[in-house]
């Protein structure tokens, strides 16, 4: 997409290009709110889907936090087929990236599967932040060689089709290059980062993801130092709450970047008009920015913290 | 979600609630809400999410918000001069069609949307008793503004000595019954109420967006698992609700 | 302490007996604002020393991030010899802990045998986020292998006297098992995260330590996991910045409470304050909240991130 | 660090900047800052850390900051009625035994400590010139407020075209030189000033906490390496910064 302005806000991911470099982050972006997504975002990309329906967790879900939030939804949908069916209404005139977990290995690659030869779908990302049941609940993204497992097996049940990696910060750097090595075609950083808070009159817990504004700069660490260290196109996600923020992602090595917990608190097509008019003052286009910072600095600054 | 800065025209403090008036003057139907918070987004990003409030009334071109100040962002809107808001959201009361009489419960701050209930029911001709329930009087002064209304408090300063359940009798006789106020009140009113007729419940849930992105609203519904409060709802059948 | 209205504020921590369960964390409070410190905190708690002096990063050191900073300091202290010639400054009739640093096992082994004996330190706290020059510079506590070696030497160097161990929320159960196994008498939870901060126009990058309410989340979550898994006190730190913040921690689990950037913005007495009020509206003394929620939360509720 | 909540009870856009003033009646030193930020934290923690401002002004009941809007923290603060300010910070000016006529030179928003420091070289009855170089007519209008002053601005829009250095002729004479702006400023009245008699430069670092805690306003100087400016600054000897 080029501006009125004359700023060309097109980039391209994993050889899928994109009008701009924007897409929802999953698991934020409902069908009721599309509307909000057209002539803004890149790609499409609906929340996780899972074989089975799940139905989440009991209410409630929600806390917030210092400029942040944290929830647990528990990965509600109404699985694949009932998804899949739907899947039409995803179909805003842009490419669709789906989202995909499960409790087991043989759980993803039976999505991948069936998604590998669907169309429509333009690429899979797989949300390694979900227990694995076959290995005492540890996450899939517990260490590299539970990534590699489930990332080799997917690649595997996709050929030719593009599929991102969807990594929490915990062991991001590892977990990064195990899954480069293991047949990723992207990776996405962050996903939310296990948090609690805690009413102190109730006395009652959440336990869940921390999101939003707060994270912005672990995040941003993390696609700098990852970006820096693989071959593989990052897509940043983490705070992403204005122009330039996503010009921040950008410089530190991101190829795209999505929007999560800000699209409930302002509207995306802000952010993408903030963006544009960094570019216009800066003189690049969006394509320029990715990792204009990374040869520079990657050595230069200190890393060392207190 | 989309923010539209507005001023408020007039506060007025109505014992423990706060009134606030803006204009608006696209619809707005009995028992939706807004997401509202302070004005100066960006600025500073926290507190982070704007909090839903129902609409207390509206006359075509201004709406009033009733405010209890419970943390930092309604305590962050009572003193504000410029708020952003949301355009009204979720599902409203059932007022067609009614064939009889009407009764409106509110508990505490639930009772915010019955006074646009209340003159939507007036301007539809449908009979209504009101029934509000509340902590004490400096919090029950805004019954006031309902003509009539039965009033009870849980510490006896003011009208009946109990709460909004022990003003209202035969409410199975109603041909509509809505209610809005805490949990355990809703529940109690399902039970009361019956299951003839219109039976409609406004229920309270935390929220992240209100435009149904979050999935953090979500109450538990009979057969389906949990729904949305903030696109199902906040208005539900008393009983589709597994309370 | 007893206020005046009667709540007890005094806690133990590792045997110590402290007014109040506040410390300031290292690193947070100068000579210059003692001032702040007298009638407030249970114990003082000077910024890190290392053997010999460091003069720091260069600046810029610090971003602010929202609601949070990260700072990149680099340790500029004086050095162990003029350190500990200045230490009285710091005896303002509290229990005395000190932080120490290195960059070899040998270093942090050093400083331990010269507080051994010394009778003015009631405990020492072991800053293990500072990298291990001998292991290509990761920090101390980037595995269980590391933190055990270092700690087991430095338990052995500090016989009788209680020593703590300072981590950070990477890795951080299964370092604290491990510091634990090797001898730890206390941990304290969380040291800053990894973060970095990007300015856009001028395309410099910050990399450091985020701090502030910002990560409390993340604190909260980690004292809540670890208390609920070691035997050994933990101390919370990470954003704390009203009373009922320090609630919040000791209901997590904490034996006591660090507060940092905080005290950047606000006075530290008003903290106490505002947790004095707490307790006294949940009539309650201090010692008492600590893991009040652990037995029944740790099972009961969800901890899924999406 | 402890903060009072001052009201503003004047607030003067000038050219660029804005002025605020607020009661205060403690002893200001010409040369000193406060940390300051907008009313209502705890509400909002979000920015969190307060902003160093100079003093531009104090008469002894009243004092004055000049703010530049350049991000949230001053945005903020400029639209503010309610503000928490720090007590004064910091190393002042060097004002006593001056033997002989002094410099003043401020170069953009440094312009803001040259106001008090020439109040109270004058009821010192020290001579002294003062040079203010801005980046355009604009913001050289807070010039109006300073008599006699020399004036230079980038973009040739008022007085002389050039920096606050092209204003200045044989600036080692001076007895006395003081200086605020950017660092290349600083450190070109650093070399153009000599070393004979007072040369002070206040400097401008990020700041965390403002009292000497946090280490991050570190400039550096001559064999130390790097010092606090909140503590043994903002105000320098022009000969122990290692610029
Ligand atoms: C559809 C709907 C309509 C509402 N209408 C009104 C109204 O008209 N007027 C009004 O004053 N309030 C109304 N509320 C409640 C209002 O949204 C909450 O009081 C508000 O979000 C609290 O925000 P806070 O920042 O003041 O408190 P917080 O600091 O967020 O929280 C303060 C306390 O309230 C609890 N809390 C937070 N959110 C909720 C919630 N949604 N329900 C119950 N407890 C909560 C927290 O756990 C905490 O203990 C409505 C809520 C919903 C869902
Ligand atoms: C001792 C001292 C006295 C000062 N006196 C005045 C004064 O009298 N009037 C006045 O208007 N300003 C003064 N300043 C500068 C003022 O503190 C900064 O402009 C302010 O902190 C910026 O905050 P912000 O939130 O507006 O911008 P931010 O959003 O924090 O930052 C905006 C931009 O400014 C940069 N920046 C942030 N802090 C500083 C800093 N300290 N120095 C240079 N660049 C910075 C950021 O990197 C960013 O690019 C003084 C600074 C110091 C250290
Ligand atoms: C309410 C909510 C639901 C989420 N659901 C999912 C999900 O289903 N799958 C997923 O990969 N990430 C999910 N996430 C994580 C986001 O996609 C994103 O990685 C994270 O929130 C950080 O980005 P943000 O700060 O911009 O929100 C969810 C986040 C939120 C706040
Ligand atoms: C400016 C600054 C300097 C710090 N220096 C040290 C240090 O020397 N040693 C240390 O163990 N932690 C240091 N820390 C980390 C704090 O002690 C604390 O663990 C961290 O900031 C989280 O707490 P907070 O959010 O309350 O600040 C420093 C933090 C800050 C902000
Ligand atoms: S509030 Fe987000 S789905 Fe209802
Ligand atoms: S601003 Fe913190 S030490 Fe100077």
């Amino acid at each position: 997409m080029v501006t009125r302005t004359g700023v060309d806000l097109g980039v391209e991911l994993c050889g899928i290009p994109l009008e701009t470099p924007l897409i929802p982050a999953s698991g934020t972006l409902s069908k009721e709110a599309l509307d909000e997504a057209r002539g803004v975002y890149g790609a499409m990309l609906p929340k996780t889907v899972t074989p089975e329906p799940r139905p989440g967790n009991p209410p409630p879900r929600l806390a917030e936090t210092p400029a942040g939030m944290i929830n647990s939804i528990g990965l509600q949908n109404p699985g694949a087929d009932r998804f899949l069916e739907d899947l039409d209404a995803y179909d805003i005139g842009m490419p669709l990236m789906i989202s995909v977990a499960g409790d087991t290995v043989a759980e993803f690659v039976t999505l991948c599967e069936r998604l590998a030869d669907d169309v429509r779908v333009s690429a899979v990302e797989l949300n390694l932040s979900c227990p694995n049941v076959e290995h005492g609940g540890l996450t899939f993204c517990a260490g590299p060689e539970s990534v590699v497992e489930v990332v080799e097996s997917c690649r595997d049940a996709l050929p030719g089709k593009p599929m991102l990696v969807k990594l929490t910060n915990e062991g991001v750097k590892a977990n990064s290059l195990a899954a480069e090595d293991a047949g990723a075609d992207g990776l996405t950083l962050i996903n939310t980062i296990p948090a609690m808070s805690i009413d102190p009159h109730a006395r009652t817990v959440l336990r869940g993801g921390l999101s939003g504004p707060a994270i912005k700069p672990v995040a941003l660490r993390a696609v700098y130092e990852v970006s820096g260290a693989v071959d593989i196109p990052v897509v940043g996600c983490g705070g992403v709450t204005r122009g330039t923020d996503v010009a921040e992602f950008m410089l530190a090595g991101a190829a795209a970047v999505q929007v999560g917990t800000a699209s409930f608190v302002r509207e995306p097509q802000q952010v993408l008009e903030e963006f544009a008019a960094y570019l216009e003052k800066e003189r690049l286009g969006a394509a320029g920015l990715t990792g204009l910072l990374q040869a520079s600095y990657q050595k230069a600054t200190n890393s060392k913290s207190e | 979600m989309k923010f539209y800065g507005v001023s408020v025209e007039e506060r007025e403090e109505v014992g423990g609630y706060t009134l606030l008036r803006y204009r608006w003057d696209g619809p707005v139907e009995p028992g939706q809400f807004v997401m509202a918070r302070t004005a100066g987004f960006l600025d500073t990003l926290d507190p982070l999410l704007a909090r839903p409030l129902s609409f207390y009334d509206h006359d075509g071109e201004v709406a009033s918000l009733l405010l209890e100040v419970r943390g930092r962002g309604t305590a962050l809107l009572e003193r504000s001069t410029e708020i952003e808001v949301s355009a009204p959201l979720g599902k409203s009361f059932s007022i067609n069609g009614i064939d009889g009489r009407a009764s409106l419960l509110g508990g505490g701050i639930g009772v915010a949307p019955m006074k646009i209930l209340s003159r939507r029911l007036d301007e539809l001709g449908v009979d209504h008793d009101i029934f509000l329930g509340f902590a004490d009087s400096l919090n029950s002064r805004i019954s006031r503004d309902f003509f009539g209304a039965g009033v009870a408090t849980v510490d006896g300063s003011e009208g009946v000595t109990g709460t909004v359940l022990d003003l209202v009798e035969g409410m199975e006789e109603y041909a509509a019954v809505y209610a809005c106020g805490p949990n355990p009140m809703l529940a109690a009113v399902k039970r009361a109420a019956g299951t003839e007729g219109i039976r409609e419940l406004s229920v309270e849930e935390r929220m992240g967006c209100g435009n149904g992105s979050c999935n953090g609203c979500v109450v538990p519904v009979l057969d389906r698992g949990y729904v949305r409060s903030c696109i199902e709802g906040p208005v539900f059948q008393a009983k589709v609700l597994a309370w």
